[in-house]
């Protein structure tokens, strides 16, 4: 314990000397985020000072082993450090499929060649990865992918084509699920490729949203040639990979139904901009509204709080993720309805500039139950695996 | 009053259907979008060749006075194919409240006009971005024969392609309205894009002269007409939401009994057949909710604000949980901007809230029920 | 239209001067209800006169032709006739599941001797039915059923049970599916037989719900003779008019959706309960919830108006039936839930004596949604003969 | 705080959940209600031999000093078996307002006795059936050295069976507790039986003559106690419902095995499926409300009030989808009274309006959150 509070002083004397002031600022839109790579331009030198200084002490990856780059740091440690950067409202240095996604994964299915050779630069954010799962007309269904890569001896030959690979145009490499056999069930034959995306014969074609931007691409392999060492786990088990990752995924994306740290409630954001009267927010209807969207909000983060706890202490229930992802989800975008109802003809705003933001960030919310395997998966998910009903 | 539309109104909806799904398919809208523009003049002058913006105006204004649930059927067609016109707000809306605060001379100088498509007008009430009446800023002094207007009003939609604003002045001495050339001196609008590819406009009036006859009524005395035309807003606007919702659930019906996944047509699952039978319930439960609301527009009954609010509020429910299924039983497909159901949830947001969202008319709904 | 205001400028002479003042003060239970019957003790001489006197114009089956002692009124004179009775408060006359399900399945499917000598005693409340349609362990599967009649030349006996049968204690006959074929499909081999509850083999067992009272009951037939000439219809085609009786069903339990007559608004109710403040119901989170659920009553009101006049005007949807069961019933446990809200802790009373009516009502609502075809069934018929989606 | 249970948190926990499926099962409740009785004293006495009742009561009153997270696994798992006793009323509710208002001598005359189960307290406070506090017109006056109360409750649960009545008075110099022996002179009840087979008691004060020491804490001086009793009776409240959601919702999904329909399991249709696994993921939520809830009134955190009506609010949303859901999947046989479910939605009914309703906590969570 005094070991612990002893850390807490250190980060946050160390926070208070090294985070850069601009870092400390809510981010005022997505493109506040600093995703790093080959070709990233830094937005301020803040941000570029605050990417070295973290990325230098391993804390872009607080967890992960100091052997590779990263933090080392224990359970209690790293919370500490989560609540120290909340205190001073840092910004996160980095955000990175290769933090959230691939370097899990690495950690635990790659070679120790390829550990070495990938996750620093995961760490340090040289490298800017992207995912390639779904595929054209696959949907739901995942593992029906049909991306082909052919041994060739010293490489595989990758043809086929990828369909909602999250800024695929941006990304410096991608991990990738082919299919490596195609003789046997669906689940079997699939394997686990990184590779380069400046490889001759890979192309990638923006998605235009609804919400009128373009985070994910088309991503097109044409006669592109892999080195044999870029696979990570076994040939034909990429499967296992695969779902492990999603698991992630789903955490990640379930995270969307926790509030931004450090903002207002929705409450009082509703309070704040529709006006009170006597103490209450001045329309009965939307505080209702409002306060039973922040109870189930409140409830769901304390879960998040719960379930990692119990999964620390080794009394994980299995298909948590689904449960997170789905309920996260869903009440993200009951989230931002509730920010358009707030914004009223204001939130209808669609210029590009931040006045648009309000209602493109709620077109963009109704992707959140489709991506990362849709709310009807995930409820089919929890009867199956977890309650055990009949198929 | 029986509940089916009569002859007639069938054959202005079956009519309405036919020119909008030839004149103004969703592509239409798509076009337009593309090019950068905002409204569709043409299409424009094709309804208005047709009569439609005479349909709620008396005959003695050289309207076609076929009242509510004539414009309701059109504005429920024009939701199917998200036809953009100055219908609602102009030939509806604004012709309405003309009809019931003007003097025979406003009337005859306005109506026809409106009637003919030539004259659009536009209702510039809202100061909040709420729909709250009660909290009219914009004042009105007496000024020689004349007023000077000041103040400023929020998100009209359309507003700055508007030939005259009804301004609606508050304060003390109660609500009035006035009617405004945009053109005047001392008005101004700032134009914005917004959700559904029209634009809204928020317009400054900075002392704005007026005459003494661009009183709609008398002064502090417009309260009645604007509950009338907030009903009419109401119910008309549940109808375009009503079509939107119908139109959305048939595509998503449609594709559900196409796509496959797993193996199978995703119509299989249990799981989307129960949601898409209670939507279609609701929908079936929207239908009615707008009809009785127009009939009784129409019939000017007791009944007339409840039923509207009560419209407004279950449409933009429905509405909600139309668009929301059709993006989620479309999947990613439904989220690319390329394939059209966005379009719909699009619209819907704009509608939604236009002349009060539910927050607002389920507070009046249950004011004028007494508790 | 002369007419129609001459109908209805006599029709309220007439009601004014026929309806017993106690007949105009709404029921305060279902125990004010008027079944008839061979056993009925009518409350009051003004039950007694109020039926007699309705009867003999045949009003208690308005739309029923003269000849077997209806009312042959056309549907705008029936409307009329409802808005008059509605206007002075009259209690419905008679109770009864001859006038709402087996006598319009008689006029439709049986022979003119059996219209003769059934129909008169259901409009004049003489003779009390009940239905035996559910099995025990056939639930939603209605079709299952495997009571069993054989042909025993000039009569069928009959043995099996029902289960879910209301008031079979308190009926004087039956109108009862049974299965003549074993050896086909399970939807045919049914047919449907009447007969005397009186019957030797007949008797019942009444069933205690979780309200505390018993409206339903198991009925056990062991070898009961039932004349041949009681059969309705052909031979093994009783499920049509089976059918045809559920979709009957159906619409009267989705008139539960509708609030009683002559009743207060939900929020008017929970204003003068719970007390106001400026005007307003004091508690802001039961108006919002009781104005959302007035909206929805209020619109499913007008949908069953709206069906019904699209029915007269040959407009009907086929499947209507199943919507206002689904929506009708649904509304009736919100209705249920928001009594037990404004009632608060009082509204817990469990007395067997009018202060536990509220609890038992509500406990009652939740079978709404299971009897005449469950919620869950009402939705799959809508999926498929609506939508037609794939089986 | 860790969100998981302590070892010894989770022996007790284990240790309630077997001992009440052996003493306490629902039969035992089905045979209690079938005697005409409405209440479990035997079942008391067990408990207090075990030492329950001194659970939240601390050490140096004989307590356990267990904590409010003991009491609230206790109360979980008396929802599943729904175990009739004063544990959450006396135990719980009525010795922490002892505790955080009395004096020392005060403490000392009654914890133990609480504690070791012989005195039962009850929180006799409610006078609109609404929990509304801000109502009370119960009075005490002053006289001689003690006080006359003078005022009528409403609704509380067992309150004929206790021996000790908290009299919560109101007016203007704010809230007081007042400790009555329930057989004063000038108490009376008038009992009635409620849904889950208790009975609930009207209790008229007519002139009581209590002694000075009988106020609890200073006059008008009970409202921050009282808030934090609210608190413990809301969170530890929480916690029985959210006993009666896991096992209503276990014994649905069993059914859901089993139960044959069309040639198949009903658990094979993805309709019902889906609501099960959302169901399952709404209680999963709850079950982090309730644990939080608890383990800030542990802490005493200032988020305690927050964290508590939450916590009632979700789980009064949450049982009552639970107990719907369980009837409603079992079919007409969850109707009847001979099966078990109903008795869990009738005790979730109680729980739901015991201290405060949904709306009673959700209007209290949207005050302490600003708005």
């Amino acid at each position: 314990m005094e070991n612990l509070e002893q850390f807490r002083a250190e980060t946050r004397e160390w926070l208070e000397a090294s985070c850069p002031e601009d870092m400390r600022q809510p981010m005022r839109s997505d493109e506040d985020q600093c995703w790093g790579g080959r070709n990233w331009v830094f937005t301020s030198e803040g941000q570029k000072l605050w990417l070295e200084r973290m990325a230098a002490k391993g804390w872009t990856a607080p967890r992960w082993p100091t052997e590779y780059g990263g933090g080392g740091l224990s359970g209690s440690e790293a919370k500490i450090l989560g609540e120290e950067m909340a205190r001073i409202g840092a910004r996160r240095p980095l955000s990175s499929f290769g933090l959230d996604m691939l370097g899990p994964a690495l950690l635990l299915y790659a070679t120790e060649e390829q550990k070495q050779q990938y996750i620093p630069d995961i760490i340090n954010g040289k490298i800017r990865w992207c995912q390639g799962y779904s595929e054209p007309n696959a949907g739901s269904d995942l593992a029906s992918l049909r991306t082909k890569a052919e041994d060739m001896g010293d490489h595989y030959l990758i043809n086929g084509s990828k369909v909602w690979t999250s800024y695929a145009d941006k990304a410096d490499w991608i991990f990738c699920l082919v299919r490596t056999d195609f003789d046997c069930p669906k689940h079997e034959g699939i394997s686990f490729l990184l590779f380069d995306m400046t490889s001759e014969g890979v192309s990638t074609k923006p998605i235009k949203l609804i919400s009128g931007t373009s985070p994910f691409c088309e991503t097109f392999f044409d006669n592109v040639q892999v080195p044999k060492a870029q696979l990570v786990g076994t040939l034909n088990k990429g499967w296992e990979i695969a779902k492990y990752l999603l698991t992630h995924e789903r955490a990640m994306i379930g995270g969307f139904g926790l509030a931004g740290g450090g903002m207002k409630g929705m409450g009082q954001m509703a309070a704040a901009k529709r006006g009170t009267k006597d103490g209450r927010l001045r329309d009965a209807s939307l505080r209702s509204e409002a306060s039973s969207f922040e109870i189930d909000e409140m409830a769901f983060g304390l879960t998040i709080e719960r379930i990692t706890d119990e999964t620390k202490a080794g009394q994980g229930t299995g298909a948590s993720s689904s449960i997170l992802k789905m309920y996260g989800t869903e009440l993200n975008k009951l989230r931002q309805e509730l920010f358009m109802a707030i914004g009223a003809t204001d939130a209808l705003n669609f210029d590009t500039d931040s006045k648009g933001a309000l209602v493109r960030s709620w077109l963009r919310s109704k992707a959140n139950s489709i991506e990362g395997g849709t709310t009807e998966v995930q409820l089919n998910i929890i009867a199956k695996r977890i309650l055990g009903l009949p198929a | 009053m029986v509940m089916i539309l009569s002859e007639e109104q069938q054959l202005l909806k079956d009519s309405a259907k036919a020119f909008l799904s030839e004149s103004a398919p969703i592509s239409a809208l798509r076009a337009m979008r593309d090019a950068g523009e905002d409204h569709m003049p043409e299409l424009w002058t094709k309804m208005s060749e047709m009569g439609w913006p005479g349909i709620v105006i008396p005959d003695a204004y050289s309207g076609l006075e076929f009242g509510y649930v004539g414009a309701g059927v059109v504005l429920e067609e024009m939701g199917r194919t998200l036809a953009l016109s100055p219908f609602l707000s102009s030939a509806v809306v604004a012709a309405s409240l003309i009809n019931q605060l003007g003097s025979e001379q406003q009337k005859e100088r306005y109506l026809p006009g409106i009637a003919s498509g030539e004259l659009t007008a536009v209702l510039a009430a809202d100061e909040t971005g709420y729909f709250d009446l009660s909290s009219i800023e914009t004042t009105a002094s007496a000024s020689g024969d004349g007023y000077v207007l000041s103040g400023n009003k929020r998100g009209v939609i359309d507003g700055h392609n508007a030939d005259l604003l009804l301004v609606v002045t508050g304060g003390n001495d109660g609500m009035s309205v006035f009617a405004v050339e945009r053109g005047a001196a001392g008005v101004s609008c700032e134009t914005r894009l917004i959700v559904d590819s029209q634009c809204a406009a928020d317009i400054t009036l900075d002392n704005v002269m007026v005459s003494g006859d661009a009183l709609l009524g008398s002064l502090g005395g417009a309260s009645e007409a604007m509950e009338f035309t907030i009903d009419v807003a109401a119910a008309c606007s549940a109808a375009e939401m009503l079509g939107i919702s119908i139109e959305t659930f048939e595509r998503t019906v449609g594709y559900l009994k196409e796509r496959e996944q797993f193996g199978s047509k995703i119509g299989t699952f249990q799981g989307l057949q129960h949601r898409a039978a209670q939507l279609f319930a609701e929908i079936e439960v929207s239908k009615s909710a707008v009809l009785a609301a127009l009939q009784a527009l129409d019939a000017n009954s007791g009944k007339r604000s409840v039923l509207a609010s009560m419209a407004k509020a279950k449409c933009s429910k429905v509405v909600r949980n139309a668009t929301e299924e059709g993006v989620q039983m479309h999947g990613g497909i439904g989220m690319t901007d390329e394939f059209d159901i966005g379009f719909f949830m699009k619209r819907a947001a704009v509608c939604r809230q236009a002349y009060g969202d539910y927050h607002f008319h389920a507070d009046r709904f249950a004011t004028l029920r007494g508790y």
